[in-house]
């Protein structure tokens, strides 16, 4: 009698038979609207429920390992911004991160504020946009998404002024950070900063309320907190679930343990919570954008000792992770000594959160398909790699 | 009650419509081939070599040939022949040229390490952004007269980064000339040797070469020490 | 948490058959290993999993790397005594030895419920032609089924006991494993406009006539 | 053809303006022999209509860009012609000049068919519209029944489209388009019955004349001003929105699932023929909607009667095809079964309900003096406590949340 009717796995059929027809196989993508990209899943579908859902990766493959293991660590920093295109500062930081692990290299105190700050504007932008993006998968007509794309093309415009380009940053250093942020650039960083609360409440008075928003995405999708643990999912879509675990807090890198802020973590695990927990994410990480900006320290954003040119790390490995707006994003370097590294990995959060996406579909109609894969939040570069 | 969810949003959308008409804050959009938004400072490119004089942007290149940049190119996209003689540059000391410096702009990914590792400041990215072109093979590969600006142009895009690399420039240069001084003078001082010029000639490179031997990692907090 | 060697006693403790080796790492970094045979993996892994003062319930990582086989030449100081009669030479003797090639899955472990980790887990296989297999830890932790299917496309390890293992990155028709040290590309080149020389070699092996001879002019002025 | 109704004292100033086209028409009539006028006056409304119609099409498509672009906070098409003015017709030179595919597998002749048979159904329903106290191009006993049949038929196109396409998201489409039309076919009806009731007739015309007068000058005696119609009103409104597969009930066509869904495989001109359809089906509702609740061409206001009874029907008609366009930009789609849930377990009962508000209204159209208040007071409550009571059950289980925080 509600709107969402509770949908297991009871009418779930594994096989057709004479009183119900047979099943559709539909290729959902590469080239679909609501993919994202070039994404793919073969769909078979009882009417319009889903009974198998088979991801196919691989339209945007580009082997991102092999190329950072042929090229010099530095060489690799502009390559991880086409990773995840949306957050490329957050994957300079984990790669420099990985790589200032490796090296055993320190990062000066107002280096690490300035990537707290730039690691937090590009959450914003990235939970925006995925707003946005999941709105769209539910069939607005593009008013949240161009609403979101809005408010993100302030913080583009912020990155283009400190870095050099809106999206392909590469602006992390092993050691530290390319550009010191001027005053006037930290200026505008507050006023931005200052301006997203009154963003973020107008973007959930259109939605959150919302019925049919409610109705689409609550209890569609649910995931179980220890299949999310076991799969490996993280970040938004590990807390949604109710699992509250956050590298910022878990692992506290950077200068995060300095800062105060909260965890949101979800009941349901459905579609719903997974926006909801990124929009109160985006809040608290205006808390921590407000910290930063205030209390950042003067000196230098460069360890001096560090090198650019002519870098090599003695043998050894290293995995250094950090809290990407996606989750868990790592970076796993082994050196031989050389200036290459002798294995590049990345662990990519959207691709690893994809694993558990039949087990969410399964049930769901074709529509709830598109905002689930909506909700995972990924980007094909990062997929695919 | 049901209902109301909608027409929050309904108002929403309202106060957007109107707030379009009046708002610059909510109508963002720039009508781009008429109105042209202003580019950040740092806003980079392609690549472009810097030259110290506009009328003779081919002896004057900065660059010395060095390959450091081809080696660090992550998409490989830089190609650079030395040359087998040496050119006097500005400064009128003798230096190795490149006789061919190509780059591949369909290939270049605009990330600005070139620029970084560069220890002579003779590459730096430009703010062109409207390049295309009808031709696939020969348009998008850049040789070295196409890339080659005077240094009044890269003032003129980066005014202060510009100063900032000039100053440091000049102060090398000043400082080689004194080391170079001090050297002659020694070696006036001692019997002479034939040999001496040589080292004297080199010295300035060396000089010029170390300090930025950590590169970039040298130059940010340079530049950071403005505001 | 407990350090690698007091994990590794403890495993060997629990599993008195097994093999495990600490792989230390002297980076900075500090993150050692633990090198598990095949046959006791699984139990210890789920042992990782389940054990409550262990709890390393997820599989952050799971990657492949390739170690292939390398020649290692050892000079060695000899004395020989001379066949003249003279004093004894000192020589130095060159010995040429082959390490065998492997390949190697690294799996990182972390545990939410008591937030600590990462125990990194390694298996590696008998050599990168023929046995090739390492037991898959997917019904350990579900996170392995995509990433060991990764690691089995593009490096070519078998995963024994994965459900559902075929290539993922790559196309199923594909035959090589491109992330392997000695992957040779394909030669199915598409000329670009690119000045590099061993680029523009191929390229004009591919595009015998004028396409390959314009740009090469253009590059030089 | 309209019947030459008596013009009422007030609009007496302006007969004129009032008459024009009328005037203009029988002007033309006069050139031609006796035998020939009545099918020429034919032509000449049918050729008006298409002109009016195909005009308001093309601005539509327009006035909906750019409407949704000022919503989204940009400037929508502005570089054909003045404000993007001439952008219609570089639409229309565009979809005429694309190549018109047909795919190999897909059953051709309906595939051709599906098209054509959608715009001419769906220009149907004008026929009966009353646009002036003058103009009604067909004057019908049973307009209203003939007006739905029409419409009806109109969802019967989608699934040829959808069927002949041999895609499969095409086939999705076409099974959401039948259970969309046999779901909102029936509250559509049922919201409007109690107008047939009240006027007591099935003629547009009638229905219009119904609604005529003003009480105190400034309140007029439309149908949507009564508890009763008001409820009428936005259930045919819901419904019209579904009818018209516009947003939220967009599903057949639904972009983000479906890719088109029945449009996946038509290119060219026949997908501009499928967009004219949905702008005219929309029109055709709105403008029924006009006519059975929002007074047709009535003015709102006595003293506002010179202005032309076309041009109030053709204000009304705008401001709901705003409305349609207003939801369009705000609203998320709903799902297959949602939609479903909500026309069979909301809507039909409610417009079930408002036919016994409505007899209520009826019977008690005696009542004067403070029984006025509790007619009022009643009515109202029979409108708004069914509303309260099946809304809660309809969303029951979905809420806003609260969350905590991890520490």
């Amino acid at each position: 009698m509600s709107l969402t009717p509770e949908i297991g796995g009871a009418h779930v059929r594994a096989v057709h038979d004479e009183f119900h027809g047979d099943l559709l196989e539909v290729s959902m993508g590469p080239h679909h609207p609501s993919t994202h990209g070039v994404f793919r899943m073969i769909v078979t579908l009882d009417g319009e429920t889903i009974v198998k859902l088979k991801p196919v990766f691989g339209y945007l493959h580009r082997n991102h390992e092999k190329l950072g293991e042929n090229t010099t660590y530095l060489a690799s920093m502009p390559y991880t911004d086409r990773l995840d295109y949306l957050n490329s500062m957050s994957n300079n930081w984990a790669y420099a991160l990985a790589v200032e692990k490796l090296a055993g290299l320190a990062v000066p105190e107002r280096a690490e504020y300035v990537r707290v700050i730039l690691a937090e504007l590009t959450r914003l932008l990235n939970h925006t946009c995925l707003a946005g993006f999941l709105m769209q998968d539910c069939g607005c007509s593009g008013t949240p998404l161009m609403y979101a794309f809005r408010e993100r093309e302030k913080i583009l415009d912020l990155f283009e002024s400190l870095s050099g380009s809106r999206m392909m940053c590469n602006y992390q250093r092993f050691g530290g950070c390319r550009v010191d942020p001027p005053a006037e650039w930290l200026a505008g960083a507050q006023r931005l900063v200052d301006g997203y609360s009154a963003f973020l409440d107008e973007f959930e008075a259109l939605l959150t309320g919302n019925e049919i928003l409610m109705a689409r995405t609550q209890g569609v999708g649910r995931l179980d907190p220890a299949l999310a643990v076991s799969a490996g999912v993280a970040g938004p879509m590990l807390r949604a679930t109710g699992v509250g675990h956050d590298l910022r807090k878990v692992d506290g890198y950077g200068v995060y343990p300095r800062f105060e802020f909260r965890v949101p973590v979800g009941a349901h695990g459905d579609t719903y919570d997974r926006y909801m927990i990124r929009i109160l994410e985006m809040r608290e990480s205006i808390r921590i954008l407000q910290q930063a900006l205030a209390g950042l320290p003067g000196g230098p954003v460069m360890d001096p000792k560090a090198k650019l040119r002519g870098f090599r790390p003695k043998a050894g490995e290293a995995y250094g992770r950090i809290e990407g707006p996606k989750g868990e994003i790592g970076f796993y370097l082994i050196s031989d000594g050389g200036p290459n590294p002798y294995r590049y990995r990345v662990r990519p959060p959207s691709f690893i959160n994809l694993t558990i996406l039949e087990d969410m579909c399964l049930g769901h109609t074709v529509a709830d398909a598109v905002i689930i894969l909506g909700s995972v939040d990924i980007v094909l570069g990062e997929v695919d790699r | 009650m049901l209902g109301t969810g909608l027409i929050k949003g309904l108002a929403v959308t309202a106060k957007n419509l109107v707030g379009s008409y009046h708002d610059p804050a909510r109508y963002t959009t720039v009508e781009y081939p008429e109105v042209k938004p202003p580019l950040p400072e740092a806003y980079r490119n392609f690549p472009f070599l810097v030259s110290e004089s506009a009328d003779d942007p081919m002896g004057t290149l900065r660059c010395v040939a060095c390959q450091i940049c081809e080696k660090e190119c992550p998409p490989q996209c830089i190609y650079i022949e030395k040359s087998k003689d040496k050119k006097p540059d500005a400064a009128g000391k003798l230096q190795i040229y490149p006789t061919v410096f190509a780059i591949d702009t369909s290939v270049c990914m605009s990330c600005q390490i070139c620029v970084e590792v560069c220890p002579f400041d003779s590459i730096k990215m430009d703010q062109v952004y409207e390049v295309a072109t009808p031709g696939r093979y020969g348009d998008l590969l850049l040789n070295r007269e196409q890339l080659a600006k005077s240094n009044a142009y890269y003032h003129q895009i980066r005014p202060t980064e510009a100063a900032e690399v000039d100053g440091r420039l000049a102060a090398e240069r000043k400082a080689a000339e004194e080391k170079a001084k001090a050297a002659a003078a020694a070696k006036a001082a001692l019997p002479p040797k034939p040999a001496a010029p040589s080292p004297a000639a080199k010295l300035p490179d060396e000089s010029r070469r170390s300090p930025q031997g950590e590169g970039g990692a040298a130059k940010p907090p340079a530049e950071g020490a403005q505001p | 948490m407990e350090t690698v060697e007091q994990l590794r006693d403890r495993l060997l403790a629990r599993f008195p058959g097994a093999s495990v080796t600490v792989i230390s790492n002297p980076s900075p970094s500090a993150q050692h290993s633990l090198l598990l045979d095949h046959a006791h993996a699984r139990e210890i892994a789920l042992y990782l999993r389940d054990e409550p003062a262990l709890k390393f319930d997820q599989c952050s990582n799971v990657t492949g790397i390739d170690w292939p086989e390398k020649e290692i030449t050892e000079t060695t100081k000899v004395t020989v005594p001379d066949p003249a009669g003279g004093p004894p030479k000192v020589v130095a003797q060159t010995t040429k030895r082959r390490e065998p090639g492997y390949l190697e899955v690294v799996y990182h472990l972390y545990s939410l419920a008591l937030r600590q980790g990462p125990i990194i887990l390694r298996l590696r296989t008998g050599n990168r032609a023929d046995a090739v297999a390492v037991p898959s830890l997917t019904p350990v932790w579900r996170s392995c089924e995509f990433q060991e299917r990764e690691v089995f496309d593009l490096f070519g390890v078998t995963f024994e006991g994965h459900p559902d293992l075929r290539r993922i990155l790559m196309w199923d028709g594909f035959k090589d494993h491109p992330m392997r040290r000695d992957y040779a590309e394909p030669d199915d080149y598409e000329w670009e406009p690119t000045p590099h020389g061993d680029v523009l070699a191929k390229a004009k092996k591919h595009y015998p006539e004028k396409p390959a001879a314009e740009p090469a002019k253009e590059a030089k002025p | 053809m309209s019947a030459a109704l008596p013009l009422s004292a007030a609009s007496g100033a302006n007969a004129l303006l009032e008459r024009l086209p009328v005037v203009l028409r029988d002007g033309l009539l006069g050139y031609l022999p006796e035998s020939l006028r009545w099918i020429v006056s034919g032509l000449i409304t049918i050729a008006a209509l298409l002109a009016v119609f195909g005009l308001l099409f093309a601005y539509l498509t327009l006035a909906e860009r750019k409407l949704l672009g000022r919503i989204q906070n940009r400037p929508g098409p502005n570089r054909t012609g003045w404000f993007g003015l001439l952008q219609p017709f570089a639409d229309a030179v565009k979809a005429l000049t694309k190549e018109d595919i047909v795919p190999r597998e897909a059953d051709a002749v309906l595939h051709y068919l599906a098209p054509v048979v959608l715009v001419a159904l769906s220009l149907m329903g004008f026929a009966v519209l009353p646009f002036g106290r003058l103009l009604v191009p067909v004057e019908l006993d049973s307009a209203v029944l003939y007006f739905f049949a029409a419409g009806a038929a109109t969802e019967l196109a989608v699934f040829m489209a959808g069927w002949a396409s041999r895609n499969k998201y095409s086939l999705l489409a076409a099974m959401r388009a039948l259970a969309q039309l046999i779901s909102y076919e029936l509250p559509l009806l049922l919201s409007f019955v109690p107008v047939i009731m009240l006027a007591g007739t099935l003629s547009t015309t009638e229905i219009v004349t119904a609604q005529g007068g003003w009480t105190l000058g400034f309140l007029p005696h439309w149908h949507v001003l009564t508890p009763w119609g008001f409820a009428g009103f936005v259930i045919f409104m819901i419904a019209a929105l579904a009818e018209s597969n516009r947003s939220p009930f967009d599903l057949p066509e639904a972009e983000s699932e479906l890719i088109a869904g029945h449009l996946t495989e038509y290119s060219g001109f026949k997908y501009a023929l499928f967009f004219m359809a949905e702008y005219f089906g929309m029109c055709a509702l709105s403008g029924m909607a006009v006519t059975l609740f929002l007074g047709g061409w009535q003015a709102p206001c006595a003293f506002l009667e010179f202005i032309p009874s076309y041009a109030w029907f053709g204000a009304k008609l705008l401001a709901l095809l705003f409305g349609f366009i207003w939801i369009r930009a705000t609203l998320p789609r709903l799902r297959m079964d949602q939609l479903t849930r909500l026309a069979w377990k909301f809507l039909v009962p409610l417009a079930l309900i408002n036919l016994g508000t409505a007899a209520f209204w009826f019977l008690t159209a005696g009542w004067s003096g403070p029984l006025q208040l509790v007619r009022w007071a009643v009515a109202v409550a029979l409108v708004v406590v069914p509303f309260l009571l099946l809304g809660r059950r309809l969303t029951a289980g979905v809420a806003p949340r609260t969350y905590r925080y991890a520490t």
